[in-house]
């Protein structure tokens, strides 16, 4: 891989742009779908959105601190992803669905 | 540290003598590891001062991502207390499994990692270690669809909270590369002194702020908390109410003292104006609540924009007025919540009038539900209006508009706190539901009042302590 | 070639900046969950070369093992177990879609305005090898040791929960409809 | 400092203490009443702030700082001199034991406020003053009452809200190292424009407990619908909070903004004056009768301070001690008349005076008293008010004076009615002799009508130093501004 063309003829805010672009993709699958399942696959696209930029800065940067911010938050969403998963089929046993829509009892 | 190592060992201590022994065994276990942990916080605090850091924690704490200095200590000590008390309190319910009993303290150890951290990375990690067993918590009554939903919301909310904080936080690295506390003090303060505007930093201030303000359920984006408070099985939404609510304003206090009161300007203001929506829509909305859990989950909004006001305060002024407000706030809610839990009868229906006549019945009850409420209210010579002035004296010099607001709302909330004494005492004749309390609950709810009023009459037990100023 | 001349970029970055945008647009769009996760591995698979071009080849690996491999797994494995298909996907109302695409382009307006000329402020001082394994793993087991450790307890938390909410009750109430469907 | 703790402290026996607690809260009230009166003995009315008792409290800045000059020691007396005779008049009935704890409580709590030489202490005492009375009114008043007492919760606090405000900014302003002491608030120097916000804020607070005119929706309902002693200790003892607030608190720290201010105090409660009177006259009940009068008292009394003079100011002072005296009587002789009759509405009752000669006797002394007969307590408050008024300004001194016109009309109307005339009550016939606790509290209220109706300048003497050198006070830190 010729890496070292890509620092010099490529501007961080690329990068910038690039995830700041993903980020709000996620974004509006969260606020449109209501699928609870593609609901969490936004939110890990957000979150990847995330990584690549952390990833960007750290390169450009040459500080491995965001490279390991990195690391951390993917654990992390190993984590959350198994518990989402979990709740998501506990709802799906009592509502046979994973609609989100559905759960409007509790308003005031 | 000793603390977090304790909690961390006794969980799975817990969880082993889960497997086997009947449940209710598990409960002393998990007590007595809180307490052990509480018995600490005095120790390392005057090891603290006299810098007598033991030298194996200097060897095997490698780096400063831990920082157990003064002010993390007492707010340690804060959420270690709120938990026993939430353990202690809340324990006769159905639901004290073994390994929900391990949940929770997992969960007390992220909020104590998020009371110490000196790290974005750790401030990462100890937001979820505390999200993550909540979630669980939120819907460890599973059958119940009210439970779903709180877990199923709370979840996706968090979740997504969290991606916009470290949205947050990658721009905050990208504009001062780095992601230390200490180091990004040192780079702010330079942005600070030098005039740079930096759009990196400003831009990641600013959604940073917005991932806090959901985790902490502030106005806009508030919206979550009260199903979630709703839903949840008491002893969770008393966790959330309680620990949770010292664990991130914590963790807000400390970020935004250490790392970024260089450029309070580029975000006072939102602080602000965020915190004064949060005050009145928060009174406004709990006063049309018919419920009495969904009204306490509207005032927990509220009391969060009240405590925003910390952060807007000087450093010193804002610590203690915050540490004040959050021993209030989680000794009165931890009283009026146990009340609420014992005098619904079954799991549904926890509406005003669940309190019909208490007065007439129950002596020790109707004085822990007065000076409970009285203290959520901010009346004087509680520990709510001692916390209430902190936070008041420590902006009047530079908000007097958001003290005039943070007043109405009070007045507001005097509206709906005292319905409760409506149903209780102004009831006419009726007898009301007699409060079955063992020892154990007598004990506890004396301490808590004890705790309100001390603190209340003579706030100097708390504000004279010794700290090292923040750096 | 005729990008790199018209834009001045690697040509590396265009495509795989390309491949990334749609392969995420398709995600959020798709009625079927099942494609939505396959779309969504292509992404990772797409960002992990991004980490290569940016010489992060540790974390592209991790990306490709840790997401694509185990948390895709994990959710077409739930997905599949729960047997979601295009016919049950929840709809939603059209203006809904159109506060939505409205409060995410306001929020990337917001954005790109804000960091229009943000790029001068990050020094430029790429070296070879931090995202290499090898360094990497020094400073993990080094500086970074603490955190490395507690999200050992976080993991354990998660492992705790999921199994707690995932196993039945032995002594349970009776939930609603449970014979035909078993999952776990 | 044990006029604060002796009442809080019985108070808190008596609430457990079952059948003795009528006696412990008496005797708790008592012993700090005998307390007052030593400090009157020793008390030297030349002299400023006396028996000063200072240490830290909430913080290095805010101290627990008590002290009196003559105005604090007379309404010191009257608090403590009206709150065994409030015990007395709820002694006879089958009453839990909170009540009298309650009323205690209170006792304490006002102490502290009258007593208070910090602005916070001065603040806390206040809204503690508000706790014991709002129970009081929601447990055992009448009608729809929690809608009333919420609303008079919510009026009174909302005025504290502002108090609080005020002070703070205050003390924000005050000179490092900050202090909430009152010599400190009274030295901070305010522009005009500060001076009026603050003072807005204080006068909020005051203008609710007094209540001037636009503020007074809370009162005449509370004052009807709270039980008798409830009604006795709003009127006799809460009500002086506000007035006394006005020239302790509102007149020192802004002086600023007096000039602005006083016009339209004094206006406003001419208003008051007139108003309440006139719906007085219209009322049927008696306990609104005195509820409106109250009104039309207090009003005439903050027109006659807000005047600033000495006179005024004197007025005010011995106006506060006798409408409290006389205030508390009429309740206590109306809630006599209602427990035997069951009745307080005018054309239900009538022809007491023949089976309750005693009584009857008691009563008249106490409405001339309420009218300002000369001889009585009420005359030479009432002419130092009207003569300080008049030279404010001549005709807002003329429409104050018929005061005296329209009081006479309704308090007259309220004797004749219920005592003389025909008999409308068939239970008249077993109206009976007075209790002893009855009759020995209707005696002392008697005896201090009449004592103080012949020697007013007893009193007067206690205050007049002080009022003098609060007037310096005033003085000072206005010509320092200009």
């Amino acid at each position: 891989m010729n890496t070292d063309s890509i620092f010099s003829s490529l501007d961080i805010s690329h990068y910038i742009y690039l995830s700041s672009v993903l980020f709000c993709i996620g974004l509006f699958g969260v606020l449109t779908r209501r699928n609870a399942i593609v609901l969490l696959m936004c939110i890990e696209l957000m979150l990847n959105a995330v990584n690549l930029l952390f990833v960007a800065f750290s390169s450009y940067m040459g500080d491995s601190a965001g490279q390991l911010f990195v690391f951390f938050i993917m654990v992390v969403a190993a984590a959350e992803a198994a518990v989402g998963l979990a709740i998501i089929v506990m709802i799906y046993r009592n509502v046979r669905s994973t609609d989100v829509g559905l759960f409007d009892k509790l308003k005031g | 540290m000793k603390s977090l190592l304790i909690i961390f060992l006794g969980a799975i201590a817990v969880l082993f003598f889960g497997i086997k022994r009947p449940e209710r065994k598990s409960l002393p276990i998990a007590l007595l590891v809180l307490i052990a942990a509480l018995v600490f916080i005095p120790l390392d605090w005057i090891a603290f001062i006299h810098k007598h850091v033991p030298d194996w924690q200097i060897k095997y704490v490698p780096t400063n991502m831990l920082s157990w200095d003064t002010p993390a200590l007492a707010f340690s000590g804060v959420l270690i207390l709120a938990a026993i008390f939430v353990l202690g309190l809340f324990s006769k319910n159905k639901l004290h499994g073994a390994d929900l009993l391990g949940l929770m303290l997992f969960s007390v150890c992220g909020g104590l990692l998020m009371t110490s951290f000196s790290n974005l990375i750790m401030l990462f990690l100890g937001i979820e270690c505390l999200s993550i067993p909540l979630y669980v918590l939120a819907g460890s009554r599973k059958s119940d669809l009210g439970s779903n939903e709180a877990a199923v919301k709370y979840f996706l909310l968090g979740s997504f909270s969290t991606a916009v904080f470290l949205l947050g936080c990658a721009f905050i690295y990208g504009g001062t590369g780095s992601l230390d506390l200490d180091s990004l003090a040192r780079a702010t303060n330079m942005l600070g002194h030098m005039g740079i505007k930096s759009q990196l930093v400003m831009a990641g201030l600013l959604i940073l702020m917005v991932g806090m303000f959901f985790k902490i359920a502030a106005f806009p984006f508030h919206f979550w908390s009260p199903d979630v408070y709703d839903g949840s099985p008491n002893r969770a939404t008393v966790f959330m109410a309680t620990v949770v609510k010292i664990a991130a304003f914590a963790a807000f206090f400390r970020l935004f003292h250490y790392a970024f009161n260089d450029i309070k300007g580029w975000w006072a203001m939102t602080i602000a104006v965020v915190s004064a929506a949060t005050i009145l829509f928060g009174n406004i909305a709990a006063l049309r609540q018919q419920s009495m859990k969904r009204t306490l989950a509207y005032s927990s909004v509220a009391h969060a924009g009240y405590m925003l006001m910390a952060i807007l305060a000087s450093p010193f002024d804002g610590f203690w007025a915050l540490l004040v407000y959050l021993v209030a706030y989680a000794f009165s809610s931890l009283s009026i919540f146990f009340l609420l839990d014992r005098t619904s009868n079954g799991n549904e229906g926890f509406s005003f009038d669940n309190f019909n006549g208490f007065g007439r019945t129950n002596k020790f009850g109707s004085l822990v539900l007065v000076i409970g409420l009285f203290s959520m209210a901010g009346i004087p010579l509680t520990a709510g209006f001692a916390g209430k002035f902190g936070l008041f004296n420590s902006i009047i010099g530079t908000y007097p508009w958001l003290l005039v607001i943070a007043l109405l709302g009070s007045a507001i909330s005097i509206a709906y706190y005292f319905k409760v004494f409506k149903n209780a005492f102004f009831g006419g004749e009726q007898q009301g539901t007699k409060l079955e309390l063992n020892l154990m609950d007598t004990v506890m709810l004396g301490l808590a009042v004890l705790v309100i009023l001390t603190v209340g009459i003579w706030p100097t037990v708390i504000t004279g302590l010794q700290i090292i100023p923040a750096p | 070639m005729l990008s790199a001349l018209i834009f001045g970029l690697p040509i590396g970055f265009l495509v795989f900046s390309f491949i990334t945008i749609l392969c995420a647009l398709y995600v959020v769009t798709n009625d079927n969950p099942v494609f939505s996760v396959l779309a969504l591995i292509l992404t990772f698979f797409s960002i992990s070369a991004h980490y290569v071009m940016l010489n992060a080849q540790f974390l592209a690996v991790v990306n490709l093992i840790v997401y694509a491999g185990a948390i895709m797994v994990l959710f077409l494995f739930v997905l599949m177990l729960l047997n979601l298909s295009k016919e049950n996907e929840p709809k939603v109302k059209y203006g809904w879609h159109f506060a939505a695409v409205f409060a995410a382009g306001m929020l990337l307006i917001i954005l790109a305005a804000s960091l229009h000329k943000s790029s001068e402020q990050i020094m430029r001082n790429p070296a070879q090898d931090i995202g290499m394994v090898k360094s990497l793993g020094k400073v993990l087991f080094t500086d970074y040791l603490v955190p490395f450790e507690l999200s050992g307890i976080l993991f354990l938390a998660a492992m705790v929960g999921a199994v707690l909410l995932g196993k039945r009750d032995k002594n349970n109430e009776t939930e609603a409809g449970d014979s035909s469907n078993n999952p776990s | 400092m044990e006029l604060i703790l002796i009442p809080i402290l019985s108070g808190l026996i008596a609430a457990w203490a079952g059948k003795w607690s009528r006696w412990i809260a008496l005797l708790g009230s008592i012993i700090t009443g005998v307390l007052v009166v030593t400090l009157w003995s020793q008390f030297d009315p030349t002299k400023g702030f006396q028996f000063i008792f200072d240490k830290p409290w909430f913080s290095s800045a805010i101290h627990f700082k008590t002290g009196i000059d003559g105005i604090g020691l007379l309404l010191l007396l009257l608090i403590n001199f009206l709150t065994p005779v409030i015990l007395l008049s709820a002694f006879g009935k089958d009453k839990q034991s909170l009540v009298f704890a309650l009323i205690v409580a209170m006792q304490g709590a006002l102490n502290g406020v009258f007593l208070a030489l910090d602005g916070l202490m001065f603040y806390i005492f206040w809204e503690l003053a508000l706790i014991p009375i709002y129970f009081i009114a929601g447990m055992w008043g009448e009608g729809d009452r929690f809608k009333t007492t919420i609303r008079f919760f919510i009026y009174t606090f909302i005025g504290s809200l502002g108090l609080l405000a005020s002070l703070l900014y205050l003390y924000s302003k005050t000179p490092d190292p900050s202090s909430f002491s009152w010599e400190a608030l009274v030295a901070v120097k305010l522009s005009v424009k500060e001076a009026i916000a603050v003072g807005a804020g204080l006068l909020l607070a005051f203008a609710v407990k007094i209540p001037i005119l636009p503020f007074h929706g809370w009162q005449p309902k509370t004052y009807v619908e709270a039980p008798s002693f409830g009604s006795m200790l709003l009127s006799g003892i809460m009500l002086k909070m506000g007035l006394y607030g006005l020239i302790r608190w509102f007149m020192p720290l802004v002086p600023e903004a007096l000039s602005f201010y006083n016009p339209i105090i004094v206006t406003l409660g001419i208003a008051g004056v007139i108003y309440g009177a006139y719906i007085a006259i219209r009322k049927k009940d008696l306990k609104g009768i005195v509820a409106y009068s109250s009104l039309s008292h207090v009003g005439l009394i903050a027109a006659g301070i807000a005047t600033l003079s000495f006179t005024g100011l004197q007025g005010g002072l011995l106006q506060m001690l006798s409408h409290g005296v006389n205030a508390v009587g009429l309740f206590f002789a109306i809630d006599i008349i209602e427990r035997r009759l069951h009745t307080r509405t005018l054309n239900q009752l009538g022809g007491i005076a023949k089976v309750a000669p005693l009584f009857s006797v008691l009563f008249i002394i106490l409405v001339f008293g309420a009218t300002a007969v000369p001889f009585t307590n009420g005359f030479p408050g009432e002419l130092l008010l009207l003569k300080s008024i008049f030279s404010f300004h001549a005709w807002q001194g003329i429409i104050a004076g018929l005061t005296i016109i329209l009081c006479a009309v309704y308090m007259l109307r309220l004797f004749q009615f219920s005592m003389f005339g025909k008999a409308n009550n068939d239970q008249l016939t077993s109206f009976g002799a007075l209790q002893w606790h009855e009759a020995l509290g209707m005696m002392v209220l008697v005896l201090f009508v009449v004592f103080f109706g012949l020697f007013p300048q007893t009193l007067l003497d206690i205050s007049g130093p002080s009022i003098q050198q609060l007037q310096q006070v005033i003085e000072q830190s206005k010509e320092v501004l200009s």
